[in-house]
């Protein structure tokens, strides 16, 4: 009874999260915590596969909880499964990673008690089968990050990004509210099958889409929605900002896809047009956001606001597709953006995991601070060079697949039968080439900013490799980079029973096909084999390193590098983030950003340096956000006036009422 | 019997470009050298240089990391890779499933984050400077060349270079706006990706102009070679591919024999002097571009292609 | 008889709403205490008559609890207060007179309107006496709030509680009705020590209940 | 009459009223307090098990037991909670012996009147005694004696008596209402003769009457725009008397209110009160979110999001419906606990910084972390985050209110998340951050805070059956 078990183990972290407050200034606080999670996670991981590949079947459960009359239910079926591996793995490796990071932390009592329960919040989230246990995870999963992001209080920075965070997971929870209200009706049937069995009429569907569009999209990171997930990420300890940027995400496609998918009845073909414009403005304008970023974490952070918007990218086109019974090409679009799911958790949490690593060796967050890590990091270096592979979607690591699978997806198109719908999508692919590219290039920024040239600052200079465990978890993850590349195929066929239930129909079974590549659709079509071209890689480079130092040369020479008769330059003079980004600012950010850029000449005199100053705006907020909190702030100014009458205004208050009442009275019938 | 024949094909295939590479260089060196009424460089110069680099020991700087010295035979072994999945003078090669046209782009991604990479690995600003600006050019080659995929693909219905060839010398193509766009965004971006004139110049070495061999400034010896050599293959590469893609005739099929396959390959060679005199001519016509010009060629390039993949449902309506 | 009763209900109450009038034309605070103590002796009839009509002799009670307390013991102590305060003759108006007067009108045609939508089945003498009753309470309101002065707002509020009482008066064989009126008497007897006690200890040196806000909370 | 439940829970107060005010000394009249609240709260729980029938005078149905239960509680852990609180009081020299003996009289005497509103079948006894329970607050606000105390006393004094004139006249309509169908006399104004025959009254007379009873009732349950009264009495009065009257006397005023709605509710030809209701309630949860945000008084502002609550639940109480109307029982009931809890905080909080201003606070969690975390907690409760009781009644309110009325979702929404935004961005100031401020020891029980948030966490996530289906039978009874 697989269900029972996990029922379990979300019972076993609770308790572990209860025991944290007492034990967390303890010494061994720490690792009793993070083991139990670890152990915990590993159950979890092994009982979700095991569902997803069919040994386990999948099945429901009532408990006497939450909603009386209701109960709390819960359900493990391969959408549920497949997420709740996701989240199990993001999990299990973050609480690996943490039994060595949380060396570092300083404030663990504030830190211990709160993970186990968010993770427990989002495995809750995925199993529960109620729109009232569905919430209730859901917005405590948003509690628990949310103390977790403050836990380092005494900065204002992460006081005011849990803020930011915290009213803006409410607003999405209060637009799920809403959707889950529509969907359940007045009679409040919130069980999920009640609401599968009344799918809602046309308008109401819409309503409803718009909603969850807006619960879920806030959550996950949708422009112009994602304001605070930039600020929140970073702020918490790296394992976390891990977890929040590598699968809480994740369970926030989840709860799009539970919804839009399998609760919502079947789709009308405008729909993915709102989906897919704002996937493509997501994606690119995370990506530029990222390129602005010097703060690596905040850069990381951006990256997963981009990666959302690729995944939603999918997501909009099975939305398409399915709307138009094209069941196939929506069963593509739709493994692709899973796929894309697993694989982003993968490389994200890797990536956080190494900008951990690098905080606690240096305690630099600040790529203008860092460099010349490779050669005092070379493991952590290593890891995290995979995971920029990965995340920059090139062969034969598995982001690129996840994108092909999706290009592949967009090339179906031209079938669908709406002609908005024909011409968005291409479009659509160019915004998703144009985002890929550009993460190419950020990541090439942010690895050779901080791992390659020479030491910035002295912390830099001194800094240490991190310890096993930390680097046990990074190489997990980067081994499982290169296996989802180089074996794709394994995957898809697990993802395949979800894509049954969801599309109506699944990709032809790939781990028969010879060679283990890749054939979506046919092989005249389109194919791909990243076993192949692993091995040729591997083997025509080390042929070629063979070849040379045999027949030519092998002979070494270490030596200064060229100063053109300038010597010594300091390390100063290596390109910085941000000079390396200037020229696809200028580019890009004139139009995004109304980035401007203007020499600071001190007078005569004056000993100061002269400095180029940049000026970036972030126009989203300007747009959306500056309006709502002055407008907020005027009218609490106003009405705060009313703080300050006499008795006697107060009491024409209340005698206006009155009068207007009887008024009321007098003239109603 | 097959399947030797088609191992034989293949390897024989990648023999053959990596043998073509440096001599196409020569020769587009050659003729541009004639235009220009200079005697030039023997057309085998560029063999002579590679072996030379080879022999020389490497030099490297004492900030380099390891990445330094590994990526040289990475992007090589890449870029060949690339090369050897394009059909020259027959479709259907033995591995050309392997990857497709987009995988293909890909793997010349790969190559060129690693390269940028290492203009960023010894630490001195020329390297940056390069780098920085390969990205930016990258950030707008790479996409342009997607939106031509998705032209190609879309008429030809797969995103498989064989299938695409094959495709292309049936007469269900016809003439259309998409593939005159397609061409002329393919050849800019072409231009873009080999660092070639207007885009950047692969002769000069006037630092502040000049992106491709700015990154690679620090390297020497056998890693320079390797690094030539792979510049040599891509341009290889794209002019084959310009071939394969819009003159597919005379390509050999799966079933030719040997009388047709020797018939391929000349007209390979052919095609491939004609895009190298034409490339010349090109050189030599126009003059280097400003740095922060060439984001709007290439944003020409790339709404040339988003235009090209539009206008396929009108075009497609006859 | 019955039409005598009838008419005498009625001519008091509607004298009482009269009174209500002239309180709110008064602008000098003895004057305005004056006018009150009237309105409380009309209270103190009109509840006698209808102790004397409905023959429930407890209405005595609160008609004797009316003329003695309000009619003579509190007007009396304020006016003590006011002359201690020397603000016996001030003029302490928000509104005009004019204006306030005009609102009670509409007042009054509002109270009616909101009456005679009752169906006429509940006896007549309840509903206008009622009617008058909800215009004496609205009317005290209205004198409550356009009126700065503590003691003249105290005696807007005795008045609208005079309407009160009438209206329970009115309510045949309404029980509590003395309790209540006591339990009002009480409550007067308070707010009037209240203003003695802000009198008494030397915190505020007007009563001018506006004078309160220097104390407000959460100004800085 | 003989010796029962109601009689004690009526009794008990009084006699110990009486013995409070002329017994001196600190610790025999804390303990005589807490001791006389247990007995009241013994003597209502018995209320479970049999119930008195209905008297001319008194009567106890499902409903006002429930409000007789939470009541008697919450007096119960207050008198706890005010025990320690003012023991320091009485050491800060804030308060004299004298004043402390008064104190705990009024305290018995409140819980007296607050009873008695409660289980009154009388219409005109119940505002007997909801007049009694004002007049008594007001003398508790008061009690501090200074400006500000007395200013807040004052005003709400003259707002309350206008209230409570209003509301007695709108008893008073009723009765004429009644009086041609039952008859004169007592019977006219017993609530369950009342309600039976609610469908003959004259419906002009009651809609009047319900308009003067909204008013009048709605002044003491806060509503805006007659809620001047509330901010200045939390702030100004001794920390267990704003929890007393945050959790308690709203209620009871509220409950008084329903009354009347259901009496509204069985005339067919009487305008239906819930849209009165829902629009009252809007004003109010929109108006008190906003002034949230300009709070520097850390109870001034907690007295706000009572308005604010109050406002949600009368909102829900206008909705009706099965789902609407649990919903707001629940909310009521989670909302008495949980602010209570939160008072409880606040006053310690108040006398480990000496001070009641926000800005001379902060860094709690680090200084008095117990104290620091249980605000938090009440703060997370109160803003309706899960897994707390809040939580779950406002997951009713809005989605059922959303399926039936969407246009009356979206400002309900607005002002939910308006009020949460204003509460954390006070709680991070106060709880987190850099220590601020003087801090001193606290010798406080945290007990009575802890037992309220405890269960406020059960019944966010579990809900005994009996209970539920009690409260459902409630909501049945409220339409």
């Amino acid at each position: 009874m697989a269900l029972l078990l996990l029922l379990y183990c979300i019972a076993a972290l609770f308790a572990a999260g209860v025991l944290g407050i007492a034990i967390a200034r303890r010494s061994f606080g720490r690792v009793f915590v993070y083991a139990t999670s670890l152990i915990i996670s590993i159950i979890t991981l092994c009982s979700a596969v095991s569902v997803l590949l069919g040994i386990a079947a999948p099945s429901s459960l009532r408990l006497p909880l939450g909603l009386p009359w209701i109960g709390a239910n819960f359900t493990i079926d391969p959408l549920s499964a497949f997420f709740l591996a996701v989240v199990a793995l993001g999990s299990a490796a973050a609480s690996l990673f943490a039994l060595g990071y949380g060396r570092h932390e300083e404030m663990p009592e504030r830190v211990l008690p709160a993970y186990p329960l968010f993770l427990a919040a989002m495995q809750l989230v995925v199993l529960a089968a109620d729109a009232f246990s569905f919430l209730l995870a859901w917005e405590f999963m948003s509690l628990t990050s949310w103390a977790l992001v403050i836990a380092h209080h005494r900065v204002r920075e992460n006081m005011y990004a849990g803020y930011v965070y915290l009213v803006m997971a409410s607003f999405g929870t209060l637009a799920l509210l809403l959707a889950f209200g529509l969907l359940a009706g007045a009679g409040g049937a919130y069980g999920f099958e009640a609401i599968r069995a009344a799918s809602p009429s046309g308008e109401l569907a819409a309503l409803v889409l718009i909603l969850v569009l807006v619960g879920a999209g806030s959550k996950s990171g949708l422009v112009p929605l994602h304001a605070w997930l930039p600020l929140a990420h970073p702020a918490a300890p790296s394992h976390v900002s891990a977890l929040m940027s590598g699968v809480m995400t994740k369970v926030a496609v989840y709860g799009f896809v539970r919804i839009v998918f399998d609760l919502l009845g079947p789709p009308m073909w405008w729909w993915s047009v709102v989906v897919l414009v704002l996937a493509g403005v997501t994606c690119v304008l995370g990506v530029l956001y990222a390129l602005m970023q010097h703060d690596l974490k905040r850069l990381l952070a951006y990256h997963t606001v981009e990666n959302i918007g690729i995944i939603f990218i999918g997501l909009g086109l099975a939305l398409a597709f399915k709307a138009y019974d094209m069941r196939v090409a929506a069963a593509l679009a739709l493994t692709a953006a899973l796929l894309h799911v697993l694989n982003h958790s993968l490389f994200k949490s890797l990536l956080f995991f190494g900008s951990g690593a690098v905080l606690g060796a240096t305690g630099e967050r600040d790529m203008e601070h860092l460099g010349g890590l490779i050669h005092r990091m070379p493991q952590t270096a290593f890891a995290f060079l995979v995971g920029c592979v990965a995340i920059s979607a090139l062969p034969p690591l598995n982001g690129f697949v996840s994108e092909w699978l999706t290009f592949q997806a967009i090339l179906l198109s031209p079938d669908l039968p709406s002609w908005g719908l024909k011409i968005l999508v291409p479009a659509v692919g160019a915004l998703l080439a144009l985002s890929a590219a550009l993460a190419a290039a950020c990541f090439v920024k942010a690895f050779g900013v901080t791992f390659l040239g020479r030491p910035r600052t002295a912390p830099a200079e001194a800094a240490t490799e991190t310890d096993h465990f930390s680097r046990a978890a990074m190489f997990l993850f980067a081994g499982l980079c290169l296996m989802v590349g180089i074996l794709p195929g394994l995957f898809i066929d697990a993802l395949a029973p979800v894509a049954d239930r969801l599309a109506g129909a699944r990709l032809p079974v790939q781990s028969t096909i010879d060679w283990l590549s890749l054939v979506p659709i046919a092989e005249s079509r389109s194919s791909y084999n990243g076993l192949l071209v692993f091995l040729f890689i591997a083997f025509s480079g080390s042929l070629a390193a063979f070849v040379i130092h045999r027949l030519a040369s092998d002979r070494l020479r270490r030596a200064p590098a060229w100063d053109c008769g300038y010597p010594q330059a300091s390390p100063a003079t290596q390109y910085t983030a941000s000079s390396f980004a200037q020229p696809i600012r200028r580019v890009f950010g004139t139009v995004v950003f109304h980035a401007r850029e203007h020499g600071e000449m001190p007078p005569p005199g004056d000993m100061r340096p002269a400095r180029l100053v940049v000026e970036l705006r972030d126009l989203i907020w300007d747009a959306f956000y500056a309006p709502v909190a002055s407008g907020v702030t005027f009218a609490a100014e106003r009405l705060n006036r009313l703080q300050f009458l006499t008795i006697r205004q107060y009491l024409s208050l209340v005698f206006s009422a009155l009068v207007l009442l009887l008024l009321v009275l007098a003239t109603w019938t | 019997m097959d399947l030797a024949l088609d191992l034989a094909v293949q390897s024989a295939q990648m023999l053959l470009v990596l043998a073509l590479a440096p001599l196409l260089t020569g020769f587009v060196r050659k003729v541009k050298a004639r235009l220009l009424r200079r005697q030039g460089p023997p057309l085998l110069q560029p063999y002579r240089d590679l072996i030379r680099l080879m022999r020389k020991e490497v030099i490297v700087a004492e900030s380099a990391s390891w990445l330094f010295r590994v990526i040289p035979y990475l992007i090589f072994a890449a870029t060949w890779v690339a090369a050897a999945l394009v059909p020259t003078f027959r479709t259907g090669l033995l591995f050309s499933w392997t990857a497709d046209l987009i995988a293909i782009i890909a793997l010349l991604g790969s190559a060129r984050f690693f390269l940028a990479l290492a203009g960023l690995d010894v630490g001195t600003s020329f390297g940056g400077i390069g780098s920085s600006r390969e990205v930016m050019i990258a950030s707008l080659a790479e996409p342009a060349m997607l939106m031509i995929v998705f032209t190609l693909a879309l008429i030809a219905g797969s995103t498989q270079l064989s299938t695409m060839a094959g495709f292309m010398v049936s007469p269900a193509v016809g003439l259309r706006v998409s593939l005159g766009l397609a061409l002329i965004a393919l050849i800019i971006v072409a231009i873009a990706e080999n660092a070639r004139i207007p885009v950047d110049n692969p002769a000069t070495h006037l630092e502040l102009t000049m992106v491709h061999e700015a990154m690679v400034l620090e390297y020497s010896g056998r890693h320079l070679a390797l690094i030539d050599l792979t510049a040599e293959l891509k341009l290889l590469l794209y002019i084959s591919l310009i071939a394969c893609l819009f003159a597919p005739w005379g390509i050999a099929d799966k079933t030719a024999g040997g009388l047709a396959l020797t018939l391929g390959a000349l007209i390979y060679a052919g095609k491939l002097a004609a895009g190298g005199v034409l490339l010349a001519l090109f050189e030599t016509a126009i003059a280097k571009m400003r740095v922060f010009r060439v984001p709007e060629f290439l944003g020409a390039a790339l709404m040339l292609g988003l235009l090209g993949t539009l206008l396929l449902f009108v075009s497609r309506s006859f | 008889m019955r039409g005598l009763a009838f008419d005498v209900a009625h001519l008091l109450a509607g004298s009482l709403v009269l009174v209500s009038f002239m309180q709110l034309y008064q602008d000098r605070l003895s004057a305005l205490i004056n006018t009150f103590a009237l309105h409380a002796l009309v209270l103190a009839l009109s509840v006698a008559w209808q102790a004397y009509i409905q023959d429930a002799p407890h209405l005595y009670l609160t008609a004797a609890l009316a003329l003695v307390f309000k009619a003579i013991i509190i007007p009396v102590a304020l006016q003590r207060i006011i002359v201690r305060l020397g603000i016996h003759r001030e003029i302490e108006k928000v509104v005009g007179v004019g204006i306030t007067m005009l609102f009670g009108m509409g007042l009054v045609a509002l109270s009616m309107v909101l009456m005679l939508r009752v169906t006429a089945e509940a006896d007549p003498l309840a509903r206008e006496d009622l009617a008058f009753a909800l215009a004496v309470v609205l009317l005290g309101l209205l004198m409550m709030v356009t009126r700065r002065n503590a003691v003249s707002q105290v005696v807007g509020f005795m008045s609208l509680e005079n309407g009160l009482v009438l209206a329970a008066t009115g309510a045949k064989g309404m029980p509590l009705v003395v309790e209540i009126s006591v339990a009002f008497s009480i409550l007067i007897a308070f707010i009037v020590i209240g203003i003695f006690l802000f009198r008494i200890r030397e915190r505020f040196d007007t009563i001018d209940v506006g004078a309160l806000d220097r104390f407000r909370g959460e100004r800085t | 009459m003989n010796f029962d439940a109601i009689t004690a829970i009526l009794l008990i107060p009084l006699a110990a009223a009486a013995l409070l005010a002329v017994l001196p000394g600190y610790r025999i009249t804390a303990r005589l307090n807490v001791f006389a609240a247990l007995l009241t709260c013994l003597a209502a729980l018995t209320l479970l098990f049999g119930r008195p029938q209905a008297g001319a005078y008194f009567h106890v149905d499902d409903l006002n037991n429930v409000f007789i239960l939470l009541t008697t509680f919450v007096g119960f852990t207050t008198s706890v909670f005010s025990a320690s609180y003012i023991g320091h009081e009485l050491e800060s020299g804030r308060l004299t012996p004298t004043f402390l003996r008064f104190y705990h009289a009024m305290y018995q005497l409140l819980m007296f009147a607050m009873n008695l509103a409660l289980v009154a079948n009388n219409i005109g006894l119940m505002w007997v005694a909801v007049e009694l329970a004002t007049l008594t607050t007001v003398l508790m606000v008061g009690i501090y004696r200074t400006h500000e105390a007395l200013e807040a006393a004052w005003k709400y004094f003259i707002l309350g008596s206008v209230g409570i004139a209003l509301a007695l006249f709108g008893t008073i309509m009723v009765y004429m209402a009644a009086r041609p169908v039952i008859g004169e006399g007592l019977d006219a104004m017993v609530w369950t003769v009342l309600v039976q025959r609610a469908g003959e009254f004259d419906p002009a007379l009651l809609n009047l009457a319900f308009v003067f009873l909204l008013l009048g009732y709605g002044t003491k349950v806060g509503l805006a725009p007659l809620h001047a009264w509330l901010p200045d009495a939390h702030a100004e009065g001794p920390t267990p008397i704003s929890a007393v009257l945050s959790g308690l006397l709203l209620n009871v005023a509220l409950y008084a209110l329903l009354r009347f709605k259901m009496l509204l509710a069985g005339n067919p030809g009487a305008l239906s009160p819930g849209p009165l209701m829902v629009t009252m309630g809007l004003v109010s949860l929109v108006f008190a979110s906003f002034m949230l945000y300009r709070r520097r008084d850390i109870k001034r502002m907690f007295a706000y999001s009572s308005i604010e609550h109050m406002g949600i639940i009368t909102f829900a109480f206008g909705m009706g419906g099965p789902l609407a109307n649990f919903a707001g029982l629940l909310h009521m009931g989670m909302h008495s606990l949980t602010k209570s809890a939160i008072f409880f905080a606040v006053g310690h909080i108040a006398h480990v910084k000496g001070t009641q201003k926000i800005a001379d606070m902060g860094g709690l969690t680090e200084t008095n972390p117990v104290l620091g975390w249980g605000l938090v907690l009440g703060v997370v409760a109160i803003a309706g985050l899960p897994p707390l009781g809040i939580f779950m009644s406002e997951f009713l309110v809005v989605s059922s209110t959303f399926a039936r009325e969407p246009l009356l979702a979206i400002p309900l929404v607005f002002g939910i998340l308006l009020a949460l935004g204003a509460l954390f961005l006070r709680v991070n100031s106060i709880a987190f951050g850099e220590p601020r401020g003087p801090t001193m020891a606290s010798n406080a029980s945290y007990v009575p805070m802890f037992t309220h948030l405890a269960i406020v966490f059960l019944a966010g996530v579990y809900l005994p059956g009996p209970l539920v289906t009690w409260l459902q039978n409630v909501a049945k009874l409220l339409g």
